[in-house]
């Protein structure tokens, strides 16, 4: 139940193992309308992650310490659009999750900053079939279900469930920001890569919230 | 798909040692994290110039790190933007003091990972600026994606800016020059094959034998609509007429004309492509002052190739006659 | 197979053309009968080189005509030697009056069409001496075959004997140069695909998705023997040792090492053959002096690669490095 | 059943019609053991030969002058090493057929000089899977039909037979000259492009002659 320090440990543990299976799969969706890396770029990312976490002399200390090194770790090996993104996504959240543990208001104050930074970078609007399109609703159901008073496992599991259809509703956008922009019409049908490793890995942070609950 | 490499995951950093090993007169490999610098550094109150994105596109963009073009090259992944970690180092690396000049290709990968890099170096006291290269027509309406991408035509942006540093032009000037050259410059592709990343394990895309895709990038991705294969003369005319009227060419132009093989059509093909792209520019009264016929920003083993044309005036032909001494272009 | 082409009966002349109109600085194209000639015509007092064969190993023969190198160069149809009306008059153009070195690669067909040629220009009081090319190791028992082929070496006698003539060598010096070279270079090569002539409508041979045909020529024959897949690593070894083997290299040697692209594989892929190729002439204790990669001697699009080395010495070394100015080579 | 310049002609237009029915089949056998041109070298050789002859202003005066125009026509046409093989035979052959007609003697004398021409220039030997390999046997069979009293259009039948056998007697032939040489072992079992073309060009020569007779 506790949004702490284990708990992002257990987070970044469980999105690296997702990203990891799901590589042929974000591979195959970046084909259709990317150039065919992004599964490639996030195991690549994840790896090294999951490498520095085991490198630790000492346990970090909070939650914030745990995302800065997410952050800094994607950002220097992802590359493509996808590795600022998430870098960024995840170093503002760690500005914002300088705490041993979060409350329901944190964990919303967290995803606010993550997707924030995703704006701040890359400049998108809702609607333009990318990873702010499972981002913005996320945080608009983690809002809505802190409000409502869900615990702050609650307000991930809201948030990771609008992710999901969110990704899923990039399916007939037409792609206006990124690669997939190039491909014009053509970019319709299509699931949006970005999107979907999102959704996937805020479902991790709702996942380890629930396990630490069970 | 059959390749000669060893590890998807090493073939870039073997591909670079080897690339460094055969031109050690002309580049230093660094590798961990990986850039390519001119041999001998940086050159003391030159401005520095930087390009980088994704693997796979050879020579481009190590191939014209030397005298007269390039300080330094950022290689990427496959198809994959280099990270800050290492495009900040090599801007420290290009940097003579009087500035370090960035060739992006337009890509949100590639300009993201670009402006977080110059971030750092700017934290570091190095002056960056950064010029955008984005000379594909084939993305039409510019306004609903992330803009036209910087394919082809960066070939020309980094021998033309390259040439402006080395005789000495200041950041400001050489900036001019880059845009100049991005302003005059347009480009448009066509691909018989897919290519395939190493890591993949299938096509970049699917194409049957009787149809070639249009408008494609440098990164294996299907392009702007599919036609049945066509003749060479006819191809050629699907690509250069719309890189001739997004220029403006009326007539009277003089210009520069680079056919590019995307890395799997033999030379042969595209010297046929040459002449009729050559044919169809001088029917609209543009004379073809220039010329270059070769793989030079390639998809791996894409079969294909693009058209490119840059209007030309004096300065910026003695520019792109000045001395270069690369890996991949020499004169 | 798609190919960027017109038709199949005009391509090679519309390809030479096209190469004519592009070099028009280095080159003179004469379409009937097809040869291409130095540009400024034959130097006086100097011994005029002539090679030729079929097409489609661009940039052989006709991108090393230039300053340094070739003073005519002959292109038959794709794979098919050209015939004596087109070589004796490229004898007839290459002659300043010191006779003329014919550079011929080991083929039976380039051998009979280049003799008839030489009988026909002899006639015409034109002195030719004929050089045979013949660096291909894959062919082990000469004894029972037309001989060794000549593959990727013929870039090594054309550039160094190229630069023997320029220095005003006369014609004995010039042949024993490139004699010299003809009897320290060797090559062997891969191929990871089949090409596809273009008038044949079939792959010159079929090689399934898990096999390579190792000690291939140049057109689009099979090789010598038929293995399963290996890593770039594995595959370069079973190319070099033959080549070092036969050479002799027990160390101390120097030599130029030229990892050379068949036309459809990515330049970093031959990098990466470049490395593992230096790093085991390394461990013979052979110093590798210089270097070439890139596609010279090509099978139209095949994907694969060959390995020459030639062992130097100090002339071999200097001649090598004497300035060229050709449309592919250059320095 | 007089083999004259009339015949010389027909012998010539037959031998382009089977190079052109044969194209597809000459390339398919290069492509086994050489390198796949034989049947396009062959077609566009023979048609300039077509075109030559057509373009005469005067009907040709003697066999002589048919097979000069052949031979010049393939040697600078052709290329490869079938060119200059076919070439320098013609050219033999002709410089004994300067007459308007053959009697057996004559035939044999013509076929003896096309095989020497083949020879000189190429320096194989029977059994090195070549197109000596169907000229040898064709040769000897003419030889022996004229012995036996044979008429000239026999003597050509006989040297048409033994040829084509002698194509199919390459088969199992390890190659040592030409292309095909450098296959090594691979080379056994194919039939030798050269030669099929040889016994099908000889096989005219009989064709001719018989149309004639009938
Ligand atoms: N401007 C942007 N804003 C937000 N997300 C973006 C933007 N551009 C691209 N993306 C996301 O990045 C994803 C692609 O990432 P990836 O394949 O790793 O990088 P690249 O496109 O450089 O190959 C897209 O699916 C999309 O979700
Ligand atoms: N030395 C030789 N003597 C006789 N015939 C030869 C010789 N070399 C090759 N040939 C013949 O030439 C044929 C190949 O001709 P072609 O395919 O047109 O030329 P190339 O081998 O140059 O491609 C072979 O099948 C063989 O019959
Ligand atoms: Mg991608
Ligand atoms: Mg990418
Ligand atoms: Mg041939
Ligand atoms: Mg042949």
């Amino acid at each position: 139940m506790r949004v702490d320090v284990t708990w992002a440990t257990a987070w970044v543990r469980g999105s690296a193992r997702t990203v990891f299976e799901h590589r042929v799969a974000h591979i195959a969706l970046d084909r259709q309308i990317g150039d065919g890396d992004h599964g490639e770029n996030l195991a690549r990312g994840f790896t090294a992650v999951l490498a520095r976490l085991d490198a630790l002399e000492t346990a970090p200390g909070d939650i914030g310490e745990v995302l800065r090194l997410v952050a800094t770790t994607l950002m220097s090996t992802v590359g493509g659009a996808a590795g600022p993104l998430y870098g960024t996504a995840y170093l503002r959240a760690a500005k914002v999750t300088g705490f041993p543990e979060l409350d329901s208001a944190g964990v919303v104050a967290m995803l606010e900053a993550g997707l924030e930074g995703i704006v701040v970078r890359g400049k998108a609007s809702p609607g333009e079939k990318t990873m702010v399109d499972a981002w913005t609703p996320a945080v608009a159901a983690a809002v809505a279900a802190a409000a409502a008073g869900a615990e702050p496992d609650g307000v991930l599991a809201a948030a990771a469930q609008a992710a999901e259809a969110g990704a899923v509703a990039t399916i007939p956008l037409l792609a206006t920001k990124g690669r997939a922009s190039y491909l014009g019409e053509r970019s319709i049908g299509h699931q949006d890569p970005g999107a979907t490793s999102s959704a996937l890995i805020l479902h991790e942070a709702a996942v380890a919230a629930a396990g630490r609950a069970g | 798909m059959k390749k000669l490499i060893n590890d998807p995951q090493t073939v870039v950093s073997e591909s670079v040692e080897g690339f460094g090993l055969a031109h050690a007169d002309v580049v230093a490999v660094h590798l961990d994290p990986t850039f390519v610098a001119r041999a001998g550094g940086a050159v003391p109150g030159k401005v520095g110039l930087v390009s980088g994105g994704g693997s796979g596109h050879e020579p481009l963009h190590a191939g014209f790190v030397g005298v007269g073009m390039l300080d330094a090259a950022v290689p990427g992944p496959v198809f994959t933007s280099p990270t800050p970690d290492q495009i900040a180092p090599a801007f420290a690396a290009a940097d003579g003091g009087a500035g370090v000049l960035a060739i992006v290709k337009n890509y949100t990968g590639d300009v993201l990972n670009f402006e977080t890099a110059a971030e750092l170096a700017e934290a570091d006291g190095i002056t960056v600026r950064t010029v955008t290269v984005n000379d594909d027509v084939a993305v039409e309406d510019s306004l609903y994606t992330a803009g036209r991408r910087g394919v082809a035509g960066t070939v020309a942006v980094e021998k033309i800016a390259g040439a402006a540093a080395e005789r000495g032009d200041d950041l400001d000037a050489v900036v001019a020059v880059a845009e100049r050259v991005i302003a005059n410059v347009r480009t448009m592709g066509v691909a018989l094959t897919a290519c395939w990343v190493p890591h993949a394990g299938k096509p970049s895309f699917d194409l049957p034998e009787d149809e070639i895709e249009i408008g494609i990038g440098i990164h294996g991705e299907p392009g702007r609509r599919r036609i049945p294969l066509a003749s060479a003369d006819e191809i050629t005319e699907l690509l250069l007429t719309p890189v001739a009227d997004d220029l403006g060419l009326t007539g009277g132009e003089k210009v520069l004309l680079l056919v590019n093989g995307m890395g799997g059509t033999p030379a042969s093909e595209l010297y046929v492509v040459y002449r009729q792209a050559r044919r169809l520019l001088e029917a609209r009264g543009v004379e073809v002052t220039r010329s270059l016929v070769g793989n030079y920003v390639t998809s791996l083993e894409m079969q294909g190739a693009s058209v490119t044309v840059l209007r030309l005036d004096d300065e910026l032909t003695a520019l792109w006659d000045a001395p270069v001494h690369t890996a991949a272009l020499r004169w």
